[in-house]
C-alpha cells in the first residue's frame, strides 16, 4: 500500500447549545488519541478507540492530523462553541502530548472550548497554559473543564461505574481548574449498572444538588448500551436496562438547576427508553429542552403519560436491588 | 424455621416459621415488604446472578432473616434457614443457565432450607418454580404485570383489553373487574393446584402440561430430566398412584429411566435358555388381562416372558406388579413414534446382550414387532417370530404354542426377580416359597415368613430373616440405641447411598436392629437435622 | 340458524340464533331442558352410537329444533341446524371410534351446522371437544360430577373432599362453597378460554396443553393428525401469530406437514448446482439473525442456502419468510430427539432425492449434522463437511467460505421460490424483478407492479399481471355479475380444491375478474350457504 | 372314549321360597333341552345353552338321564317346590318333547311346580295334561305356569328385548293355564337395554300394576350382563348399565303386591349395583325380603341412604335417552 492513511477523528458533528441564554452552534470533536489511562469505567465504550502504543511524537502528529481534517472540514466561523473529547482525558499528557494540546487551542482560538478530562489530569498550570492559548479576549469565560462526576455518590461510582475517584477528587479539581481561570462543566450519569431505577433516579437528583455549587455547566448523561462494554455483557444477561425517559423527565422538571441533556440512543433498546410507543415526543421535547430552556414541554409529555407510565411508577416503587430489572 | 414434608424431586411442600411465630404452608406467595420487612432496606445492593465471584464477595448484602446465596458465592445457610435467589427471574428465558446454575446452588446448600425467589412467580411458570425446590414467592411479577395491563393465568399472559373481563375467569377479582385482584388470585390458586397435584403424587404430569406455557419451560424439564443422575435420588422408589405418560416427555421421567436400567443392571430373570417377547395390555399387572390369560396359556411357562411396552421398553413377567410397570397409562395409537422406538429398540438390545437367551420367540406385531428385530439383531440374538394377523386369533396361539412346544416347563421366580431388582442383590432364593392368593402372596422359608409383599407398589418387605437372605445394601446406621418408634433424620449415622424414600431398609445398631421404610432418600437421610428418616416396622434388641 | 365465524381445523366459534330470536356465541354450553325444550320429550328413544343402520333407521326421534344424527343414519341437517350427536360421550374413552365415527359424520354433514353434544363436556376435555367441531354443550356432565362430588378444573376431576375449598378456585361457587356452582363456572370459563385462544390462533397450542388430562385426548389429538388429508384443508395457509411447537405433537401439526410436503413438492430452488446446509436461528427471519449473517458473509451467494431446522425439517433461504417458517418458537436443548430425527432425515432425504444437487456442503453440528449426513447418505447426495468446533467461530467460516471459493454467485429467487411453493406454479420469473427495501419489498415487471409481499405471512399478493404469470390454480369460479365488495359464499359456483382460507385468489366470472384473498378453504366456499367466501382487493370489469 | 357323558341339567340347586306365608324349600332345575325357538331377547344368555340339533326321541332320553340325575342327587322329601326352567320353554313339544315332559311330572309329582314358558306354547291341553301328572291333591295349586312378560308395555319389549309377544298374547296365555287349571307366575325385567334409569323404573312400576290382575306370583329380575348376550354387546360399548340397586329397593317398598326378587350378580359390575360400597347389605336385604315379605329392612336401607343415593337421584332426573348411560 502506497497511500497514506487520512487522520480523522472518532466523530465530529455540529449541533446546536444554549450558552448564557443564546442558541450557539457548536462543534463537537472526539480525537482519537493515546486511549484513557483508567480504562474501566463499566459504560464506557471508548476503551478500544484508541491508537495502539507509539512514541508520543508520532501520537502528536497524528492528532494535529486530526485537527487539520477537522479544520478542513468544518469552517471556522460556522461555529462558536466546541466540545473536545478524547476517548479518555484532553488533559492528561500521555494521552494527548503538549504540543497536540496546543495545536488544538490554536485551531479553537476565540471559541467557547470544553475540554473534557479525568478529575487527576485538571491540573491549574496545565489549564492555565491552554486557557492562555484558546483566549482571545471575545469570550468572558472561553474555556470549561468538562469532567464526569458520574454521580456525588462514592460508593455507587465505584461499585458501579468503577470511576476510580471520589467526590472529594473532583472537588479538588474543580478548585485546580478555578483557580487556572476555566468554568467547569460536569458530567453525570444516570443509571449505571446495578441501580434500580428508583435508586438510580434519587442519586441524580441528590448529584445534582450536591455539584450544583461546583458547576457552571451539568449535562446528564442518560446510561445506554454501548458495544463490548461491561454493560452491554449485563444487558444481554438481562441485568440491566437503560433509564427510562419518565426518569429522565422527572429528573429535569425537577430539577432547580439547568441540565442539558441529550438522550443518545433515545427509543432504543439499547438506549434510555419507555416503552416504544411515547418514546419519540419525549426525546425530542428533551432535546428541544436543552436549547430553549422551558420546561412547559416537559411537563406537558410528562402529565400526558402513556400506558406505560404505569409500569415505570410501578418499577419506582417496587423494582429492588434482589429483583432487576424488571422490565426490560 | 423450615421444614420440608412431602418431596417429589426437587419440589415439596413445607412449613415456613418465623422467629416471630407467624408461619406459613409452603410452596407459598408472600407479601414480601411485609413478611421479610428488612429485605427494603438494603439499598444499591444488587448482585446480578452472572456476577463473579470477587464481585459477589464484596457487595453480598446481609439481611436479617434471610441468607444472600448466589451461584458463584460461598454463603451458605444452615438447616431452617430461608435462603433468598436473588434476581433468578433474569434466567427464566434461558433454561441452560436456569438448569446449571439451580442444580449447582442446591448441591450446595442444605436441602431443608427454605428458598424464596423474588419477582419470579406468574400463574404460568410458578409450577417450573415449584418443581425447581422453591418454596416462597412474592407478587412482584404479577402486580408487574397488572402494572401493564397483562392478564394472568396459568395458561399465559394475555393483553388484558382482550382477555379480561371476558368471562375467562370468575374470581373476586374478575367480579369486581379489578386485574391486579385477579392476577393475585391466579397466582394463588395456581400455586394451590400446584401443591394439590404434589401432594397427590402426579405434579410430574401436571408439568408436563404446564412446561408447554413456553419454549423455555419445556427446555428446563427437559434439562432436568437430563440431569438424572442429581435428579433421580430424590425421586421416591415408587407412588401409590397412577403413571400417567401423557407426553413426549414422560419417556424421561426419572422413574421410567430407573426402571429401564435397574431392569438391564440389576434384574436377575428366572430362565434365560428361551424368552418369549409379547405385548403389553391396558389392564394392570398384565397378567390380569384377558389377552395376557391368552398368551399365557399358550405358553405354559414353557419361555421366559418378556412385555414390550412403552414407556417401560421391557417387562420381565417377574416385575409386572413393581412400580411402575403395574402403575402406567398410555395413549395408544399403534403408532410408536421415534424416540419411543430408539429408546426401547436400546432398551431391548442392552438386555439381550446381558442376559445371553439361546432363543428368542417374538410374539408381536405392528411397530413395537418391528423394534423388537431391530433390537434383537443389534443384539446378535437368535429369533423367531411367532405370529400370524392377530396376536390374540387362535392361530396365532396356536403358533406360538407349538414354537414353544419342546420348552422345558420353568414358572417365573417371581422372588428373585424382584429381589434382585430390588436390593441389586442376587439372593439365594431356593429354598424360598411363595404362597396365597394372587395379589396376596408371602413368601416363606419353611414354615417362616421371610418376606411379605406390597401389592401397591409390588415391592418385597423383608421380615428380619429375609434381611438375613440380602447380605449387602438398604442399611441405615444408627447409633446405639433402641428405637422407641420411627427414626428420625438426626438419629442416622450414615446409610447405603442407594436408598430412595420408600424403599424398605434394614436399621442396623449396636443396640438394636429393626426393619421399617426409608421416608426419605440417602442424601436426606444422612444430612437432615428434622424429620423421620426410617419408618419402623420391627425393632429387634440385640 | 347457525353462521360460523373463526374456523380452525373442525373448530370454530359462531353464532347459533333460535325462530324465537333467542341466541347464543359459540361455543358455549347450554341448560338444554330450557334451551331445546322439546327434547326431553321423545321417551324410549335411546339409540346407542354403535346401533346398526336398521335399527338407527327404526327408532330415530325427530326433535323440534335439533336434527338427530349418528354414524349410521342418513339423516342430514341442512344448512344452518343444529345437530344433535347423542350418546356421544360413550366414546370419549374410546379414540379410535371417536375419530372415525367423527370424521365420517363431519364428512357426510354440512358444515354450516351448529353441533350439539350432550352431557359430553367437562372443563377438563372441552378443548378436545371444540377441536372436534363441537359447538354447544350442556350442564349435564358437570352436574353429574357435582352429584358425585367431583371437584372439576381444566386440570381434571378431582374429589372434592380433599380438592373443593382448598384454595384452587376462587370463584363465585367456591366463595359459596357451592360445588354445583363452582363446576358450572369452571366450564363456562373453560369454553371461553378456549374460544380466546380459538380467536388467538392459537388453539393448537392450547390443546397440546389440555390433551395431557388424558390418554385418551392423547391419542384423539394424534389421530386426528394422522388423518392429515381430512384436517389440513380446514386449516388455513397462514396465521398473523407465532407457532409455539412446545411439544412432541408439534411435528405432527398440520401447518408443519403442509410446509413439508410443499417444499419437496412444490418448492423449485433457485440452483441445484450447490447447496449448503445451515442451521436455524432463533430470530426470525433467519437472516435478521447475527449468526446468519455471518453464514451469509462466508457464502455470499455461491451456494443455495438451506436451512435445517425442527420441526420444519428444511427451510430454503427461499421461505425463511413464508409463514411458519418465519414464526416459529421451538425448545432448544441440543438434544433432537428420535421422532425429530426420523421426520427430519426423512424430508432432507426426499428433498435431495427429488432436487439432484451436484455437491452439497453440511455446515451443521451436534444432531444436526448427523441428521444431515444420514439423510444425504439415503439420497446419495454427494457432501462435503464445512464446519469446525463452533459454527459460527472465524475458523469454521473460513473452512465454509473456502469450501465455496470456485463457486458461481446467484442468490435465491425469493420470487420464483415463493411462487412455486405458494401455488403449486413454475412460473415465468425471468423478467421480474424484486424493489424495494427488506421486508417491504414489490415483485415489479419493467415498471408495472405484479406482486406485493405480505410481510406477516410471506406470501405473495398477485396484480391481475401477477395472475396472468401464474396460468393455473387458485381459481375461484362466479356467475355472471360484478362483485360490489367481498364474494359471498353463495355466490361461488365453483373453485380450484387446492384453495385454504387465507390463500391469494384469481376471481373469474363472465363479467369481471378479481384478486382477493379467500376467507375460506375450498370445501366450504363451494358448500356454505353463508358467509364471506373471499375477500376483494380489486375488481376488474370484462 | 368308552366312558358315557353323564347328562346333567344345566344348573340344579336348592333355595328358600316364600309360599302362602311360608317358607319351603325348593329344587331349581335348568333342564338342558332342545333350545328356544324364539332365542333373540337381547339379554338373553341361554341362547347357546342347548343340544346340537336331533331326533325327538334321544332328545327325550337324555332329558330322562337329567332327570335321574337330579333324583339320584337331590332327595325328593328335601323339598316342597320345584322350579323348571329350559333354556327356552317348558310346553314347547319341540324343545321338550311329550315323554320327557312326562317324566319330569312324575319325577315331580306332589310338589308345587313352577314351569317356565313362553306364551305361545302355553295351551290349556298341555297343561292339563302336565298337571294331572304332577297333582296328587297334596296342594291346591299344584302347578304354575311361569311367563316371561318382562314389561307390559308393547313398545318397550319389541324395541328393547325383541321378545316376539304382546301383553295380548300373554293375557291369552294367562287364561289357557287358568282354564287348565294352573296358577300364573310373571316375570318382569328391570332394564332391558336402551331404557334410562327412570324410563326402567317407572316402566317396571305400571308393569307391575298392569300385570298384577294376571299373575298369582309376580318376580321382578333386574337384568344382568350376560356372556355373550346383545346386552354385554352393548355393555362393553358403554351403551348399557345394569339397574341401580336402589331403583329395585324403590320397586318393592312402592309396589302394592309382594314381588320376589333375586338380585343375581347384584353388586357385580355386570349385575345391578350401586356404588360398590353399600351393594352388599342392600343385595342381602332383597334376598331376604323375598322371603319375609316384610318392608321394614327395605325402608331402612332405602332411607340411610350411601354417597351414591345422589348420584342415582340425579341420574333418575337427568339421564335421557339421548344421554344414557351416565353412569357405569
Amino acid at each position: 500500500m502506497i497511500s497514506q492513511k487520512i487522520e480523522k477523528p472518532l466523530a465530529c458533528w455540529k449541533s446546536k447549545e444554549t450558552y448564557s441564554g443564546e442558541v450557539l452552534d457548536c462543534l463537537t470533536v472526539i480525537f482519537k488519541s493515546g486511549g484513557c489511562s483508567w480504562n474501566r469505567c463499566t459504560m464506557c465504550g471508548y476503551k478500544n478507540e484508541r491508537y495502539h502504543k507509539m512514541p508520543a511524537e508520532e501520537l502528536s502528529t497524528r492528532i494535529k492530523q486530526q485537527v487539520s481534517w477537522v479544520l478542513s472540514e468544518f469552517k471556522p466561523d460556522s461555529y462558536q462553541m466546541v466540545k473536545i473529547f478524547t476517548s479518555g482525558s484532553f488533559f492528561d499528557t500521555d494521552e494527548v502530548p503538549p504540543g497536540a494540546r496546543d495545536s488544538i487551542g490554536e485551531a479553537f482560538k476565540g471559541k467557547i472550548v470544553i475540554a473534557e478530562s479525568r478529575t487527576e489530569y485538571v491540573k491549574e498550570d496545565i489549564i492555565s497554559d491552554f486557557l492562555a492559548i484558546v483566549d482571545d479576549n471575545s469570550h468572558k469565560n472561553p474555556l470549561y473543564v468538562a469532567m464526569g462526576l458520574e454521580t456525588t455518590n462514592d460508593y455507587i461510582r465505584e461499585k458501579c461505574i468503577d470511576k476510580g475517584h471520589t467526590f472529594e477528587d473532583f472537588k479538588n479539581a474543580v478548585s485546580q481548574g478555578r483557580k487556572a481561570g476555566a468554568g467547569i462543566k460536569t458530567y453525570l450519569m444516570m443509571k449505571p449498572p446495578f441501580l434500580t431505577e428508583s435508586e438510580a433516579l434519587l442519586d441524580m437528583q441528590k448529584s445534582l444538588k450536591e455539584c450544583a455549587p461546583y458547576s457552571d455547566m451539568i449535562s446528564m448523561n442518560l446510561c445506554t448500551v454501548q458495544n463490548r462494554t461491561d454493560v452491554e455483557r449485563l444487558w444481554k444477561q438481562r441485568a440491566y436496562r437503560p433509564p427510562y425517559l419518565w426518569s429522565a423527565l422527572k429528573v429535569l422538571i425537577e430539577a432547580d438547576v439547568h441540565v442539558m441533556c441529550d438522550p443518545v440512543g433515545g427509543g432504543k433498546r439499547r438506549g434510555p427508553h419507555n416503552c416504544g410507543k411515547c418514546d419519540m415526543e419525549i426525546v425530542d421535547a428533551i432535546r428541544e429542552f436543552s436549547l430553549n430552556v422551558d420546561k412547559e414541554l416537559l411537563r406537558v409529555y410528562f402529565e400526558r403519560g402513556c400506558k406505560c407510565k404505569n409500569e415505570w411508577e410501578f418499577i419506582l416503587k417496587e423494582e429492588k436491588p434482589f429483583c432487576m430489572p424488571l422490565t426490560e | 424455621m423450615f421444614e420440608a414434608l412431602k418431596r417429589d424431586g426437587l419440589a415439596r411442600t413445607g412449613i415456613y416459621s418465623k422467629d416471630s411465630g407467624e408461619s406459613i404452608e409452603t410452596p407459598s406467595a408472600i407479601d414480601a415488604d411485609s413478611f421479610f420487612p428488612d429485605l427494603k432496606e438494603h439499598e444499591f445492593s444488587n448482585i446480578p446472578l452472572f456476577a463473579n465471584k470477587k464481585f459477589v464477595d464484596k457487595n453480598s448484602p446481609e439481611y436479617k432473616e434471610l441468607i444472600f446465596i448466589h451461584p458463584e458465592s460461598e454463603n451458605k445457610g444452615v438447616f431452617g434457614d430461608c435462603l433468598i435467589l436473588s434476581n433468578w427471574h433474569t434466567v427464566l428465558e434461558n433454561p441452560k443457565y436456569y438448569v446449571k446454575m439451580l442444580l449447582k446452588m442446591k448441591g450446595n446448600h442444605p436441602s431443608d432450607t427454605a428458598w424464596y425467589t423474588p419477582a419470579c412467580a406468574l400463574p404460568s411458570n410458578v409450577a417450573t418454580l415449584i418443581n425447581s425446590g422453591f418454596d416462597i414467592f412474592d407478587y412482584r411479577a404479577v402486580d408487574l404485570k397488572s402494572a401493564k395491563g397483562i392478564f394472568c393465568t396459568s395458561d399465559g399472559e394475555f393483553l388484558a383489553e382482550e382477555w379480561f373481563d371476558k368471562g375467562l375467569c370468575r374470581c373476586s377479582g374478575c367480579e369486581n373487574k379489578n386485574l391486579f385482584e385477579h392476577n393475585r388470585n391466579a397466582l394463588d390458586t395456581e400455586i394451590e393446584t400446584v401443591k394439590n397435584f404434589l401432594k397427590d403424587g402426579h405434579l410430574r404430569e401436571l408439568l408436563e402440561r404446564r412446561c408447554r406455557n413456553s419454549a423455555s419451560q419445556v427446555s428446563i424439564l427437559r434439562l432436568f430430566d437430563m440431569s438424572y443422575d442429581f435428579i433421580e435420588p430424590r425421586v421416591a422408589i415408587a407412588r401409590s398412584t397412577r403413571l400417567y405418560a401423557n407426553s413426549g416427555e414422560s419417556l424421561k421421567r426419572p422413574e421410567v429411566k430407573r426402571f429401564v436400567e435397574r431392569v438391564i443392571e440389576r434384574f436377575v430373570p428366572s430362565r434365560t435358555d428361551t424368552a418369549v417377547l409379547i405385548p403389553c395390555s391396558a389392564k394392570k399387572p398384565y397378567s390380569s388381562s384377558q389377552s395376557h390369560m391368552k398368551f399365557q396359556s399358550a405358553i405354559q411357562n414353557r419361555a421366559h416372558e418378556i412385555i414390550i411396552t412403552s414407556p417401560l421398553g421391557i417387562v420381565p413377567r417377574e416385575l409386572e406388579r413393581m412400580y411402575p410397570a403395574g402403575h402406567y397409562d398410555v395413549p395408544v395409537t399403534g403408532y410408536w413414534d421415534g424416540e419411543e422406538r430408539a429408546f426401547i429398540t436400546d432398551a431391548i438390545a442392552r438386555y439381550f446382550e446381558k442376559n445371553r437367551y439361546e432363543k428368542v420367540f417374538v410374539h408381536l406385531d405392528g411397530d413395537s414387532f418391528e423394534i423388537a428385530k431391530a433390537a434383537l439383531e443389534r443384539s446378535n440374538t437368535d429369533y423367531e417370530c411367532t405370529a400370524t394377523d392377530k396376536l390374540t386369533s387362535s392361530e396365532s396361539l396356536k403358533k406360538l404354542e407349538s414354537a414353544l412346544k419342546y420348552g422345558r416347563k420353568k414358572g417365573p421366580n417371581l422372588i428373585k426377580g424382584t429381589l434382585s431388582y430390588q436390593f441389586g442383590f442376587d439372593a439365594d432364593t431356593s429354598k424360598l416359597q411363595l404362597k396365597g392368593k394372587f395379589m396376596r402372596e408371602k413368601v416363606l422359608m419353611g414354615k417362616k415368613q421371610v418376606f411379605s409383599i406390597d401389592t401397591g407398589t409390588g415391592l418385597m418387605r423383608p421380615t428380619f430373616e429375609g434381611w438375613d437372605l440380602i447380605e449387602s445394601g438398604y442399611r441405615v446406621y444408627i447409633d446405639n440405641f433402641i428405637p422407641q418408634g420411627d427414626i428420625l433424620a438426626p438419629g442416622v449415622l450414615n446409610c447405603d447411598p442407594d436408598i430412595r424414600e420408600g424403599d424398605e431398609v434394614f436399621v442396623v445398631g449396636e443396640g438394636a436392629v429393626a426393619t421399617g421404610r426409608a421416608a426419605m432418600g440417602a442424601a436426606e437421610m444422612c444430612s437432615s437435622k428434622r424429620g423421620v428418616a426410617v419408618r419402623v416396622r420391627k425393632v429387634k434388641k440385640l
